[in-house]
């Protein structure tokens, strides 16, 4: 088990390099630098500020300029926000985190008991509405469904708040604080959830209709175990085996931020700021920010990797 | 023992069964025969058809044009002449819908072909060939997995901007970016399949047969994976749209004038628009929302009927 | 004869598929006293499993599924119970011990947890109790270091070992019948012959009545009282272990019996049973094997044999057993 | 080696390389494989027995060139196969076919079974287009097969079909050798005797069988030379009668008085082998089968036991027979 | 403008923020009808006024932002020495007053007496020049060009030859001399901006080393009307009012950036989220603000004007006549009727028409004209081919237009391809982002390309692109050069305007690019904030420190 896990992370090593040579790549030839979107300079200012910022230098040696800064562990500083990248990421990286935290919390239990239901009793009534649902859901524009449920629950009922992480102005500390960020948080989770549900309850029942026709369901139930122990302990264990490879999958998105979701109920995320960055080319930022979902990829893979085979007797006792 | 059978006895009694009852068919006739009892997918594949054919056949048939606008006929409600009413524009939102109909169906349409074809290709090689090969294209796989899609593809997007490529295809082009992304997944998919099915007993019959490598692959081979790609790339067809609206929101998909579903529900981002002129997001949203919802069906049905072993796995 | 310990009353099961409706099980009427081994022999397809699980109640819910006749335990009959009477009966009554061992058992759980569930869940024992109790059932089934076996993972034993945790698990609560479903088709022959070993001590031991469902007439010959042929969903032939090998009275039960090369008495051909197996989704209303048998006369494609006595221990279900009608 | 010799298979070494650590070296190996040598002469058939893991199969697959072999040789009709190039390989190919266990996943779910059957006849030029159906409707009635089931797919056929079909597959290439790996062990018993059967009569037809198989009975029903094999070596092989009638080996002994016999009054004292084969990776020093071997002595857990002629073609690999 | 995509809309904004938060001399004000409607959200904040901005980033000094927005939040911490009134007139602020010497070469000016940032200590004359040689400073990166005022001795300063500037002179604690090398009409604006406090930002700097000055931009210390407290990023910046702003504590204690987004901000001021807000104007929200009852309205002109930009550098489009031709050919005002809704209007002069310069007699309108515009076409040698585009030598007539997408750009697309093609031109727009656009302009990979310009101070500002050493796009006239140099060198009004209107008629004669559109601007208060009276120059920052709260 150690071994195959030091083998996977010495693997992982090759990849990194070649996710950072990529991304360089990516974000350098990129038309338009952070100089070129300002159209208030002159072409003397526009140069003089090229040279300051190193950006006239050859492709190269930018990158060895960054891979070494990143292999002294610097993130680097923001053009645009004149902060060190670290700092940056950090002020926004963890309500991003918060919310995706929560409703990935949310969705896996919704999907799991929902999943499980539904394949207990395939193609009943309730299978049905459950499928009919989930393709629904996946069916929906990520903009739209926002909108909607501002105009709901926001405009017309007006029991939530519109958008943002805390109310206007608010000093509130401890509880209050809590409370006032989860109402915050109904709408945008509410989204990624009925956005994300669908999929994952659709993995979940076929997964768990799998598991349900293994032969050891049927020796569970020969021999005399209540139902309930027969799908929880003996099905359920088994579907969750792929799923727990999944879950390890989810690392990145963690961190990634929801774009659009974040962009319209104004949650400070790092979604929010990606764009921006984008559109400034701020690429000391943006770089850093996709390596950092590179390596947390490769880490999500990995932790798929660990999971699925600590979960599983059969590679964890290879 | 039969590859077919399943591990409850009562369901290996049916899969002997369905041997037996369909005598004379081929698989793709048993798969048809299969998909014509499952009424939703065959609902779904109506609806599609026809959404289809009133996207191609439509504009023509309407009298009003594509772009040319009327400023005195904006923002008209549905009525008699514009029957889905106009936009800000005095444009008819009837012909704009089913002209966008055939982008944002030819988009997915294409963008699935492209990277179908990659993910099949790369997939089917590196399964096939094993060692090294399998080693390098599984290794990009993972390599562009671990960028993220979207700032990839505002890049690209502006690249292309750079190229001089004409705002008609350039959608094309950024759904091409896509499929150099997406691909990894069906190869993955393909991959797996051609090695499980090359230790197969009748790829190795082939071997001992002494039949010519092109046979093997073509005949004997890739066949058997067909039934996989075309549940992953139908599938592949759906989010593939949602994904044209998506990125049309950020400005980065179908560019305006040329309609596309995606662009033309931008319009919901209007607050005004949003609550006082239904007409102008209602027809893109039901569009994008119904055909999605078709093709996931449609998917579902052709995977029963296709392999029922093959299980909902599709990327979410 | 006394009470009898199980009682198939006209089992008939019928499965709904797409192409219509299999009629697996037909008819099916035998019984099982206490302490006695009955063989189910058939060729797949001949509903022998199905019979089974219909004593287990493990067959698909309604409507994927019907089931007819009575099956009887004791004075119930069990075909009407509701799901949740059976369940206390399953494993504590009857137990049954499947074809793979390998997919029989969990591969997530260990082996003791497995062995302990049907302790905690009929015998109410406290968890140390089953623990003592999982370990002593190792050695019973004679696996020599039993913590360290309750200990692994499936994957980690070889078949014959799982077969035999299979058995220990079988025969945890003391059934008064075991269901073997072909339990040692997955095994090799040396291994084959310490599980039925095992398997004949286990039942000498404990008294408890054993269905045997095998398709190997050596293996029915080593461990049965009794015999029950099937063929297509019915019984063909039931009688003694020594009247069916000595005197088989239908057709089938003799082309089976032929089939087989034998050792050590050599043939230039063996006598091969023509055609194959009925589709059960399409069988006649007259003898299902008429087809097939080389005795058969116009009056077998009219109707469908019933099983009657050839001895006081015998039965088989041909019409030629009746000269004036086969005529 | 006599002119009748069809296949010469000699010291015949076959190791699966087992890869672990951090950096993904060999760390191991399964000895499939270990020194293995006999012969199938033309006309008769040898049975190789064995339980599962013996690497009998393996042993069928190096022999046909889907395994490379580690060390050794395999002769067929005076050819070293091993080092044929891979043209001449499949010129060679014909000659020496392939039977499997498993008749359904050995067919190609989307091929027609005229097409199965015809395609190397094509491939390898040995029959004209125009006379393909007719050659395919031959083999196929040979087999049993009627004109009916040319255009059929194979889900559509019941197991014993399925295996005539690839058996005529096998067959219409003319072959002069073919390997028969568990070939009737899937099938019911009422149809495992029709394929016997099919069998005996190719064997009339000239064929010679490598027939591999775990059913002594059947072995001893079709094959004229038995080698019985056990944890990668043939501890005993002989002819049929020699095997059968004299069974030298332990092992041998043990697995014969194992199988069941239909005889409810045959009640025989048997050898029951305690445990179970260790493991082809890992295979115990000494004989390899001491740690079952109910006569096993001092010896046979250190001293690997050299093969002992003890009759005209009968040869035991055990120290009992010094 | 909440139609399209709101990021590259801030981004637009951001290069345009002086414009987005300007607004015209005089303001219509459509008042609330219902005052008692307003959201009791809003009515429970006593003493705080909340106010929208887009995407501040936190570099809250006024000459390192690279954001529009962060600058708003500077104008609120820091003030200016010299301001705009609401006819965009120099203003005394800080500064008491000023003297420009007769050559326009020499600038004095005095400061206010007392005056103190905001923690109390003195704000004197040596502050203005250590802001002044910092902006000169070789690592100074920001986006104000210092070298655009001709300080003397600036350029050796920056270069390392000089450690000091030698024009900036401090006469006393009170007053600041600065002497500059050519004359300029925005010289003043230039040295009159925000002052930082060398007590405080000044710690540490030497010259080329920026390091520790840029800490301070999350620690702004000012003179402004209100003190910086907190950025809570994505979510909002806090102030309180500062007791020694030079005009006296504002009266509410406390102000509020509420970060809002275009998909979202009309909901948050109906549910009375946010007091102030600017929309985009157009008859749709001007309908939708006004039900709600308890909103005021108002209504101005914008300093900024949008654009074709031609480029010069294509053979087709050396030609004159070419240009004139386009420009009859676009209906400008179906574009402006239906973008701003009766807010807008066709621009016929690089300028705001709130501009003192502003004067269109006898400059030509370019009035919708197809038939005029094919019979240049004509005279310029482009033939209609078959399939209805002109060629000339085998040439198609066919251009590019660059543009980002907006609402503006989804109406101009189609209506500039339907009319361009009506005169048998062909239109090929491509859309990309706004930093990707100005990248390819600049590569000169384009035929047209379309934006808007920043907001406008000076008439000086709107023309200054025509200038050949600043133009990037190939145009070049050495009469518009000699007219902007002459309107730029002298600050006498009246001269300056004899000299634009020259140059207003030369320009539209040589149609170097085609003048799209003025619009208005619309902003939003809620009655119960008082004495709001935004301007173009000012945007909300004129009358900060006078709001009241009124219900």
């Amino acid at each position: 088990m150690r071994t195959y896990v030091l083998r996977r992370l010495l693997g992982a090593i090759p990849l990194l390099f070649g996710a950072s040579l990529l991304i360089f790549l990516v974000f350098a030839l990129t038309p338009g630098d952070f100089i070129d979107g300002n159209i208030n300079l002159t072409p003397q200012r526009a140069a003089e500020l090229k040279a300051l910022y190193g950006l006239d230098r050859p492709l190269w040696a930018r990158y060895l300029s960054w891979l070494s800064q990143l292999l002294h562990g610097d993130l680097g500083f923001s053009l645009q926000h004149q902060i060190p990248v670290s700092t940056l990421l950090g002020q926004y990286l963890w309500s991003s985190f918060l919310l995706a935290l929560v409703s990935l919390l949310l969705y896996w239990t919704l999907s799991l008991a929902v999943g499980v239901l539904a394949a207990v009793r395939p193609y009943g009534w309730f299978d049905r509405v459950v499928t009919l649902l989930v393709f629904a859901a996946m069916s929906f524009p990520v903009f739209f469904l926002c909108l909607l449920l501002i105009k709901w629950f926001a405009v017309d009922l007006g029991w939530l708040p519109v958008g943002g992480m805390i109310s206007i102005g608010s000093n509130a500390t401890g509880w209050d604080y809590a409370l006032d960020v989860a109402r915050h948080m109904v709408l945008p989770v509410l989204t990624l959830v009925m956005l994300q549900a669908g999929g994952l309850t659709r993995y979940v029942r076929a997964s768990m209709l799998d598991a349900l026709a293994m032969d050891c369901v049927r020796t569970a139930r020969a021999k005399g175990l209540p139902e309930r122990v027969v799908i929880l302990r003996h099905a359920l264990r088994n579907a969750l085996l792929p799923l727990i490879a999944l879950l390890g999958f989810e690392l990145p998105g963690l961190f990634a931020g929801a774009i659009v979701t974040e962009k319209i109920f104004n949650w400070p995320g790092v979604g929010h700021i990606h764009i921006d960055t984008l559109a400034a080319r701020d690429y000391p930022v943006l770089m850093s920010f996709t390596l950092l979902l590179a390596v947390l990829t490769i880490v999500g893979n990995l932790l798929a990797d660990v999971l699925s085979a600590l979960a599983d007797p059969r590679i964890r006792l290879r | 023992m039969s590859v077919l059978s399943l591990r409850l006895p009562w369901r290996r009694g049916q899969a002997e069964l369905v041997s037996l009852a369909a005598v004379g068919r081929t698989p793709w006739q048993q798969a048809l025969a299969r998909l014509w009892r499952n009424r939703p997918a065959i609902l779904a594949l109506l609806f599609l058809a026809l959404m289809v054919i009133a996207c191609v056949a439509g504009p023509w048939l309407l009298p009003w044009d594509l772009e040319t606008t009327d400023a005195l006929a904006a923002n008209h409600p549905p009525g008699a002449g514009h029957w889905l009413g106009t936009d800000f524009l005095g444009r008819d939102i009837l012909t704009r819908l089913l002209h966008a109909g055939r982008i944002s169906l030819a988009v997915g349409l294409v963008s699935v072909v492209l990277s179908v074809v990659l993910g099949y290709v790369l997939g089917a090689l590196a399964g096939y060939a094993g060692g090294w090969v399998d080693g390098a294209i599984m290794r990009l796989a993972d390599l562009l997995m671990t960028i993220p899609s979207l700032p990839l593809l505002i890049i690209l997007g502006a690249l292309l901007s750079e190229l001089q490529v004409a705002p008609e295809q350039r959608i094309y082009l950024v759904m091409l970016m896509l499929s150099l992304l997406g691909w990894t997944n069906l190869a993955r998919i393909i991959r797996g399949q051609v090695q499980s099915l090359r230790s197969r007993d009748f790829m190795l019959a082939t071997e001992v047969l002494g039949l010519p490598l092109w046979r093997r692959l073509l005949v004997h081979l890739l066949p058997n994976t067909i039934p996989t790609l075309i549940v992953v790339a139908t599938t592949g067809v759906a989010s593939a749209i949602l994904n044209e609206s998506y990125l049309s929101y950020l400005g980065l998909g179908v560019v305006p004038p040329t309609p596309s579903w995606g662009n033309m529900m931008d319009t919901a981002n209007s607050f005004v628009d949003f609550q006082r002129r239904p007409w102008l997001w209602m027809p893109p949203g039901l569009a994008i929302f119904a055909t999605v919802i078709a093709i996931n069906v449609l998917g579902d049905g052709l995977r029963d009927a296709l392999d029922p072993r093959l299980q909902a796995r599709s990327a979410r | 004869m006394n009470q009898p310990l199980i009682e198939f009353d006209r089992l008939s099961v019928q499965f709904a598929t797409e192409q219509g409706v299999a009629r697996a099980v037909q008819e099916v009427s035998f019984a099982i006293h206490a302490g006695e081994s009955v063989a189910v022999v058939g060729e797949s397809g001949c509903g022998k499993s199905v019979t089974a699980l219909s004593l287990m109640g493990l067959l698909p819910p309604a409507p994927a599924c019907r089931l007819g006749g009575e099956v009887r335990l004791g004075a119930a009959n069990l075909l009407a119970l509701p799901p949740a009477a059976w369940r206390p009966l399953r494993g504590r009554d009857i137990a049954m011990v499947f074809q793979e061992p390998m997919s029989a058992l969990n591969p997530v759980l260990s082996v003791g947890e497995q062995l302990m569930e049907p302790l905690l869940t009929h015998r109410q024992l406290s968890l140390a109790a089953a623990w003592q109790q999982a370990i002593a059932l190792l050695q019973q089934v004679g696996i020599a270091r039993p913590e360290a076996i309750a200990a692994s993972y499936p994957h980690q034993l070889s078949g014959g070992m799982l077969q035999r945790v299979m058995l220990a698990i079988a025969i945890s609560c003391q059934p008064r019948l075991l269901i073997a479903d072909e339990p040692t088709t997955a095994l090799d022959v040396t291994i084959q012959a310490q599980i039925l070993d095992l398997l004949r001590r286990l039942q000498q031991a404990s008294g408890m009545a054993l269905l045997l469902i095998t398709h190997d007439l050596g293996i029915v010959a080593e461990m049965a009282d009794r015999v029950v042929v099937m063929y297509a969903g019915r019984v063909v032939e039931t009688g003694s272990v020594r009247d069916i090998f000595r005197h088989p009275q239908h057709p089938y039960t003799q082309g089976l019996l032929a089939s087989r090369p034998v050792p050590g008495r050599r043939l230039d051909r063996l006598a091969a049973i023509p055609g194959q197996v009925p589709s059960p989704l399409a069988l006649p209303d007259h003898c299902a094997f008429a087809e097939r048998c080389p005795h058969a006369r116009p009056a077998c494609l009219r109707r469908q044999p019933e099983l009657q006595a050839t001895s006081h221990t015998q039965q088989a279900a041909c019409l030629l057993l009746n000269a004036e009608e086969a005529a | 080696m006599s002119d009748d010799t069809l296949l010469a298979v000699n010291g015949l070494v076959k190791h699966f390389p087992l890869y672990g650590g951090v950096l993904g070296r060999q760390t191991g190996a399964v000895r499939a494989v270990d020194d293995v040598s006999f012969v199938v002469r033309r006309g008769r058939s040898l049975g190789l027995v064995g339980e599962s893991g013996s690497g009998k199969t393996t042993v069928g697959r190096t022999v046909l060139g889907l395994h490379q072999k580690d060390a050794g040789e395999v002769r067929f009709a005076g050819h070293d196969l091993h080092a044929l190039d891979k043209a001449a390989l499949r010129r060679l190919r014909p000659q020496l076919q392939l039977v499997f266990q498993d008749p359904l996943g050995s067919l190609n779910p989307r091929l027609r079974v005229g097409d199965a059957i015809g395609e190397a006849l094509l491939a390898h030029g040995l029959c004209p287009r125009e006379a393909l159906r007719e050659r395919v409707l031959a083999v196929m009635a040979s087999c049993g097969l009627g004109e009916e089931h040319y255009s059929r797919y194979p889900h559509e056929f019941s197991g014993g079909q399925r295996q005539r079909v690839g058996i005529a597959r096998a067959l219409a290439l003319q072959p002069a050798l073919i390997v028969a790996d568990e070939p009737v062990s899937a099938l019911d018993v009422s149809i495992q005797a029709q394929i016997i059967n099919l069998f005996a009569d190719l064997k009339q037809q000239g064929v010679s069988f490598l027939f591999i198989s775990h059913d002594l009975a059947v072995v001893e029903h079709l094959c004229e030379d038995v080698a019985v094999m056990y944890l990668g070596q043939i501890v005993e092989q002989g002819s049929r009668e020699q095997v059968f009638g004299q069974p030298r080996h332990p092992y041998t002994r043990a697995l014969l008085s194992a199988i069941p016999v239909a005889d409810p009054d045959a009640r025989r004292e048997r050898v029951v082998l305690q445990g179970e084969p260790p493991s082809p990776a890992n295979p115990p020093a000494g004989c390899r089968f001491h740690t079952r071997c109910p006569q096993a002595t001092a010896q046979c857990a250190s001293v690997v036991p050299v093969v002992h002629r003890v009759a005209a073609g009968h040869q035991v690999r055990c120290h009992l027979q010094a | 403008m909440q139609t399209y995509s709101p990021f590259l809309r801030r981004l637009l904004a951001a290069a345009i923020a002086a414009g987005v938060l300007a607004g015209s001399a005089q303001a219509d004000v459509i008042a609330a009808t219902n005052p008692s409607a307003i959201p009791a959200q809003a009515k429970a904040r006593k003493d705080t006024i909340v106010g929208a901005i887009s995407a501040p980033q936190g570099i809250f000094n006024p000459y390192l932002f690279s954001n529009g927005w962060d600058e708003n939040v500077t104008e609120v911490i820091f003030g200016r020495l010299v301001g705009l009134d609401a006819q965009g007139k120099l203003r005394a602020e800080q500064a008491e007053s000023w003297q420009v010497s007769k050559d326009g070469l020499q600038y004095t000016l005095k400061l206010r007496k007392g005056l103190k940032f905001s923690d109390g200590s003195p704000f004197t004359a040596d502050d203005v020049a250590f802001t002044l040689t910092f902006l000169h400073d070789p690592a100074y990166d920001g986006d104000t060009d210092i070298s655009l005022a001709k300080i003397k001795g600036g350029d050796a300063y920056k270069a390392g030859k000089a450690s000091s500037v030698e024009g900036i002179k401090v006469l006393n604690p009170q007053t600041i001399q600065i002497t500059v090398t050519e004359p300029g009409a925005t010289t003043l604006q230039l040295i009159g901006g925000p002052v930082l406090s060398r007590a405080w930002y000044g710690r540490g700097y030497q010259q080329g080393k920026l390091d520790e000055l840029r800490q301070y931009s999350s620690k702004p210390l000012g003179a402004g009307p209100y003190i910086y407290d907190k950025f809570i990023p994505g979510q909002e910046v806090r102030f309180h009012a500062n007791p020694y702003y030079f005009a006296g504590k504002p009266a509410v204690p406390n102000f509020i950036y509420r970060i809002t987004s275009d998909a979202t901000k009309l909901q948050l001021f109906q549910t009375g989220e946010t007091d102030l807000e600017g929309f985009s104007i157009n008859a749709d929200n001007i309908e939708q603000l006004k039900a709600l009852g308890f909103a005021n309205l108002n209504i101005y002109n914008s300093s900024d004007y949008s654009l074709i930009e031609f480029n010069h550098n294509k053979p087709a489009l050396k030609d004159v006549r070419v240009r004139q031709a386009l420009t009859y050919a676009l209906d400008r005002k179906k574009l402006v009727d239906v973008v701003y809704q009766g807010y807008g209007s066709v621009a016929t002069l690089p300028l705001s028409p709130v501009s003192w310069a502003y004067d269109t007699k006898g400059v030509n309108p370019y009035s919708f004209d197809p038939a005029k515009a094919a019979a240049l076409l004509e005279q310029a040698g482009w033939k209609l081919g078959s399939d209805g585009i002109r060629e000339k030598g085998g040439q198609k007539l066919v251009v590019t237009l660059l543009a980002t997408k907006s609402l503006f750009n989804d109406a101009l697309i189609p209506i500039a391809k339907e009319n361009f093609k009506r005169v048998g031109v062909e239109l090929r727009p491509e859309v990309s982002d706004f930093n990707a656009l100005l990248a390819k302009r600049k590569a000169g990979n384009f035929d047209l390309a379309t934006f808007r310009t920043s907001g406008l101070n000076d008439p000086h500002d709107g023309v200054a692109r025509f200038r050949s050493t600043e133009n990037e796009v190939g145009y070049k006239n050495a009469q518009v050069d000699k007219l902007i140099n002459a309107g730029n060198g002298t600050l006498d009004i009246g001269k300056r305007k004899a000299i634009y209107h020259q140059l207003y008629q030369v320009l539209a004669n040589d149609a170097p690019l085609i003048l799209l559109a003025n619009r208005k601007l619309l902003y939003v208060n809620s009655s119960r904030i008082g004495n709001y009276k935004p301007d173009v120059f000012n945007g909300i920052f004129g009358s900060l420190p006078k709001l009241k709260i009124q219900y």
